[in-house]
């Protein structure tokens, strides 16, 4: 079980970094992090098995809990997916509103992020800051779709609430306009400062050639030079129309992740902006009545990732198969180049800069896959270890 | 010979000023802590009682030993931490001239100072939970490192009143002006302030107790009255450090005159503002910073700050006015 | 004297937030409850990360077989007298998850649950109000143990 | 020195005041399309179970009560998805604005309207409620339909399936014990 | 590489129908490619694939298994940003004996999937560095598998 002078530090599963339950074990020598293993799946709720019980349209609403943060990717997902199965085609005011509510998504989930990262690395006053910054957000959505989180907008062929714009492009804007101030104003607080630099430059590397080879997506991948990005590569909703400029840097360090998001946000509220602007006027759902016996693929740029549907209809409500791909489940193969090398102390942070959702992920564990080695300490074992009073220290 | 009564007189100062005074005056500056920070935060932040009740809850809470721990230094080393940081307070001039002052208190009340971290270390050791096995290690390392500039710094007043008694230093500041004014002074004090914030675990140097990598560090398997006595010891310890700053460079906490009503509520206001402003730059310090790495926070000790160490302690020499 | 406990015990609840397999949006609620907009530190309520510090542990999200084990031990680690909040409706009943292969149940099957915030998420708001339910049951308690 | 940026920023926190609700000491009211507990309008609900088939948590229940058939909204399951309002032929369902539901108890928090109740006339089981089968006989009166309508339509499906077979087949009809129906349309109307 | 990089769409279904020898190439339109290959090939796809990722800025996507009755369907999303498509290829693997090769150890971020797969529909996957159970509790019983349909 110990080897050496490792150390082995448990992250989790219950752990203040994270707000979901993921068990990470550091083998750790001193402070620097020699070996990773990861058991996850304590969120797992067998969604997939779940969706093959329930009407499409009830679907939606249970892939809108796979996670709470992107609460409205895997619903587009799906939905994309659905009417690609069934060669619907969405109204352009559908088009409209859903890209609307994506990228309000965006901008909170990134901002969520950018407090966390940095309640990561112990900078609580800016935490305050970001979210103090995102209520506005959350308090918009709670305007525009009945709810703070879950949105509840879509359903397979359009949405299901229009938006007043009447009433709403002023407030709309006007948030807007506070964030691209506050962004603009924290930001440098954050990219400038030298502590939190120290913290963030040059930590978590990962190579343009390991995010290839580990397939990430997102401002994951991004970050390390890779420019992908659903929204412009296979526009979907009102993207074509709308243009997205993909922000990409090519560091691969915590840093350079974080850059990618806040550059993100600012891009995001432009196209809000463009959005409302030029936002159609017409009916926000199309009919279906048959069911064919079809599949179909969706995809959409979630804020962590792409996100990636398959669902297959087998000529009756309920679809046959629903498979589900969510962003950090591409990504968190990728810490295992990323952690080996640094310190305990970045270990959170360099987790945390994926942008983690491990209830979109729900399952999963992490092998060195460079040599194959795994060392599994289930809870128990490690609570033996912890009862046989062997002070850690003195296995030293 | 001994008095009875001057034993007597010693006890009830101990339990008047160390048992009743200073852990309330401590409890009372973590809240302007937790009030500024929450309201520069765009908080509201707690309600002035809020110390009182954390402690009062947690002393009314189960005591639950670990069946990991070894339970006889468990149990002590919350006890050590109030009392040795107490009996710093005790040993400091605070307001009067302390009954317990003695030739050399200040090397003593530096030693007592590092207590707390001793304490919550053999406390942390005994939990036998790794995390608080890493906030061990962490708190050693941490100690190493900011020791030796902080006596470094507190040789400067130390050097310039030729004494050892915390009177000799804050009389000599009554006839020269408050030290901090010195350029050596000043570099002394702000090593004073970068090592206060270690002392006190507080960002950028909470590392030990680092929330989001190993949860309370040595604190984790506390609970209950044992974690009021730590939460305790630390409110007294930020009192214990805003007084051995101002005592060392700021001109001292004390009533100089005790025959004028006016000196009287002048100094005593001096004494509260000199209080506040070493706390205060304490809390923005805090706010203001993320928490440093183990290695870069050890880094910046063993370079930058001993370095302006050294320099104060050289300029201290200099005999030039202002140096 | 118990009255003054009981006092201290209403106006500082330290939560330990324990997330048994729920999606993240009860979880962002009760983080956003300690941020600016409802800042409920100014009741004294405070995230704690450590279950032996905390007094009131607040379970998010349905019981799947994985946490389960870790939810009692979690339990049992808090110094008695704690309280029990199930946050959000899988919490409460499961919700959309409860026919899952790998579901033990809502919270109340695997412990003792004092008070039930449903809401998918709750609302901050409802949050403090559940909160303030759980405290009104300290009051109850008067500093005995359960 | 950009750590002034974030300095600044505080003292603008000082100075603006706190950005804090005060919701406990002062409403905090959602915003009118909140999607809050789904309340029921007990004048329009015919209990047809529109909203039990499409619920997705299955949160709605439709409960025999002996006289009376109830819809059963327990808000301790449902995820406020709103999908009961948009399936809802009478549009009885709204989102209200409701949402403290915290609770001791979680089998307190639920809506129950109950309706008088349609049962069988042969068996005796649950068919619907008097005011579904008032509003089919209404839909369909303008239909050319067989006399024994009114007597099919307080029947349960698979009563119904023996009655058409036997009619089918030329054999007596069961005598149904009394037909009520009618009369009870019109004293309602 | 012993093949020209394909820079459109007819290219790409051209390198694949020379590469692969697949049984169908399905178009649906110009962002699907449905490819149905023998379970064999799958290594030689996954190389190839592993080949374009850089120049077409693909990656491994998904997999997703399906219960057939008779046999099970193996589905692998490929993902090509400079051409905006998905390409999937399809795999038939027999019920009586559910083996495939693993593709984990040259595209890595193949390895959960595979490992899921495992878990959740009992497809072994030959080859792979660690086909340990992943997202069911341990003490799952054997040979349960939640998401086949038929038995």
């Amino acid at each position: 079980m110990m080897s050496g002078g490792e150390l082995v530090i448990p992250l989790g599963p219950y752990h203040p970094a994270f707000k979901e339950p993921e068990l990470f074990k550091l083998y750790v020598d001193g402070e620097s992090i020699v070996n990773i293993d990861i058991r996850l799946g304590f969120q797992h709720r067998g969604i997939e098995y779940l969706a093959q019980k329930l009407t499409v349209q009830q679907v939606v609403f249970l892939v809108e809990r796979i996670c709470g943060i992107c609460s409205t990717s895997h619903p587009t997902c799906f939905c994309q997916a659905v009417e690609e199965a069934m060669g619907l085609e969405v109204p352009d005011r559908a088009r409209y509103i859903r890209t609307l509510i994506a990228e309000l998504e965006r901008i909170h989930s990134h901002l969520l992020w950018a407090g966390v990262a940095l309640h990561l690395i112990g900078y609580d006053t800016l935490f305050m800051y970001f979210w103090r910054y995102r209520e506005p957000v959350c308090e918009l959505f709670e305007e525009l779709t009945g709810n703070r989180q879950h949105y509840a907008m879509l359903c397979p062929g359009g949405v299901r609430r229009d938006i007043d714009l009447k009433k709403m492009r002023p407030k709309i804007l006007k948030v807007m306009k506070e964030i691209k101030e506050a962004i603009t104003k924290l930001a440098d607080a954050v990219a400038r400062d030298r502590l939190v630099r120290a913290r963030m430059e040059g930590i978590g590397v990962l190579t343009k050639q390991d995010a290839i080879r580990y397939c990430v997506v997102g401002p994951t991948a991004r970050g390390s030079g890779l420019k992908i990005d659903v929204r412009a590569d296979e526009p979907y909703a009102a993207y074509k129309e709308l243009g997205v400029d993909v922000k990409v840097m090519t560091e691969g360090d915590v840093l350079a992740r974080t850059l990618v998001r806040v550059l993100e946000t600012l891009e995001s509220v432009e196209i809000i902006e463009r959005c409302i602007d030029s936002m159609p006027n017409g009916p926000i759902t199309a009919e279906f009545n048959e069911y064919p016996v079809a599949d179909g693929i969706g995809k959409h740029e979630a804020p962590r990732g792409e996100d990636i549907h398959y669902v297959k209809l087998n000529g009756t409500p309920v679809p046959e198969r629903v498979k589900i791909r969510a962003p950090t489940y591409a990504n968190l193969p990728s810490l295992v180049p990323q952690l080996i090398g640094y310190s305990i102390a970045d270990a959170p942070i360099i987790l945390g800069s994926i942008d983690p959702c491990f209830s979109c992920t729900e399952r999963v564990s992490i092998v060195d896959v460079r040599n194959g080695r795994t060392i599994t300490l289930s809870m128990d074992e490690f609570n033996e270890f912890c009862r046989k009073r062997k002070n850690p220290l003195k296995v030293r | 010979m001994i008095d009875l009564w001057v034993v007597g007189l010693s006890i009830a100062y101990i339990v008047l000023i160390g048992l009743l005074i200073a852990p309330n005056i401590g409890l009372f500056l973590t809240w302007i802590h937790r009030k500024l920070g929450a309201r520069m935060q765009w908080r509201i932040g707690p309600p002035i009682y809020q110390p009182w009740a954390d402690v009062i809850k947690l002393l009314s809470k189960e005591l639950i030993v670990p069946e990991t721990a070894h339970r006889a230094t468990f149990l002590l080393a919350p006890l050590l931490a109030l009392a040795t940081v107490i009996l710093a307070f005790l040993i400091m001039p605070f307001v009067g001239r302390t009954p317990l002052a003695f030739v050399g208190d200040v090397i003593v009340v530096i030693y007592l100072m590092s207590m707390p971290a001793l304490a919550a270390m053999i406390g942390g050791s005994a939990s036998g939970n790794p995390y608080a096995a890493v906030g061990v290690q962490r708190e050693m390392t941490l100690i190493f490192s900011y020791e030796l500039p902080f006596i470094m710094a507190a040789l400067v007043p130390i050097l310039k009143a030729r004494s050892l008694k915390f009177i000799d230093i804050i009389n000599y500041q009554l006839g020269n002006g408050p030290l901090v004014f010195t350029i050596s002074g000043f570099l002394a004090f702000v090593v004073m302030v970068m090592v206060m914030q270690a002392k006190l675990a507080l960002p950028p140097f909470d590392i030990p107790e680092a929330k989001t990598e190993i949860i309370a560090g040595p604190y984790v398997e506390y609970s209950g009255p044992l974690l009021a006595l730590f939460k305790l010891a630390h409110a007294v310890m930020l009192l214990v450090v805003a007084c051995f700053v101002s005592n060392m460079l700021l001109g001292g906490l004390i009533v100089s005159d005790w025959s004028s009503y006016v000196v009287i509520l002048t100094d005593l206001l001096l004494i509260a503002v000199k209080i506040l402003v070493v706390i205060i730059i304490a809390a923005f310090i805090r706010f203001y910073n993320p928490r440093l790495r183990p290695d870069q926070a050890f880094g910046m000790f063993w370079k930058t700050i001993t370095f302006i160490a050294a320099l104060a302690l050289i300029l201290s020499f200099v005999p030039i006015p202002y140096f | 004297m118990s009255g003054l406990i009981t006092w201290a015990r209403i106006k500082s609840p330290w939560l330990f937030h324990f997330n048994s397999g729920s999606c993240n949006n009860c979880d962002i609620e009760l983080l956003d409850a300690l941020t600016p907009r409802f800042d409920v530190e100014r009741f004294g309520i405070l995230l704690e990360g450590s279950p032996r510090h905390a007094d009131v542990l607040v379970v998010t999200g349905i019981v799947n077989r994985q946490t389960l084990p870790r939810l009692k031990r979690i339990y049992d680690q808090m110094p008695n007298p704690k309280i029990v909040v199930a946050l959000g409706t899988c919490a409460t009943s499961g919700g959309i998850f409860s026919e899952g292969y790998n579901i033990a149940g809502p919270v109340d099957k695997v412990i003792p649950v004092d008070v039930y915030i449903p809401g998918c998420p709750p609302r901050p708001q409802a949050i403090i109000d559940g909160i303030v339910k759980a405290l009104a049951k300290i009051q109850a308690l008067r500093g005995g143990k359960r | 020195m950009t750590k002034l940026k974030a300095v600044l920023e505080g003292f603008r926190a000082l100075i603006k005041g706190p950005f804090t609700v005060r919701y406990p000491f002062e409403p905090s009211p959602p915003p009118e399309t909140f999607r809050g507990a789904p309340k029921r309008d007990i004048e329009k609900c015919t209990a047809c179970g529109a909203c039990y088939q499409n619920c997705p948590t299955k949160a709605i229940s439709i409960l025999d009560l002996g006289k009376e058939v109830a819809v059963d909204v327990w808000y301790g399951k449902c995820i406020f998805c709103a999908r009961c309002t948009e399936v809802c032929p009478e549009e009885a369902v709204k989102m209200s604005l409701t949402y403290d539901l915290s609770t001791y108890n979680k089998e307190e928090v639920r809506e129950s309207v109950s309706m008088p109740a349609q049962r069988c006339q042969i068996c005796g089981k649950l068919i619907t409620s008097d005011r579904q089968v008032d509003k089919v006989i209404d839909r369909v009166k303008i239909l050319p339909l067989p006399l024994n309508y009114h007597m099919m339509v307080s029947l349960c499906p698979e009563c119904k399936r023996k009655q058409q077979a036997t009619l089918l087949l030329g054999l007596r009809v069961e005598r149904v014990p009394a037909i009520t129906i009618p009369v009870a349309v019109s004293e309602k109307k | 590489m012993s093949f020209k990089v394909p820079s459109n769409f007819n290219e790409l279904l051209k390198l694949i129908e020379g590469e692969l020898s697949p049984i169908s190439v399905d178009v649906r339109s110009s962002k699907r490619i449905y490819v149905d290959i023998k379970k064999e090939d799958i290594r030689r796809a996954a190389k190839l694939f592993l080949d374009l990722f850089e120049p077409l800025r693909g990656r491994f996507s998904t997999a997703t298994a399906m219960d057939c009755r008779d046999h099970f369907e193996i589905l692998y999303h490929f993902s090509f940003s400079e051409l905006g498509l998905v390409l999937t290829v399809r795999c038939k693997v027999p019920r009586y004996k559910p083996e495939i090769d693993s593709i984990a150890d040259l595209i890595y971020g193949a390895s959960f999937i595979e490992r899921e797969i495992h878990d959740l529909m009992g497809i072994k996957f030959m080859g792979h560095p660690n086909l340990r159970r992943l997202v069911l509790p341990d003490d799952w019983p054997e040979g349960v598998y939640p998401l086949r349909r038929y038995g």
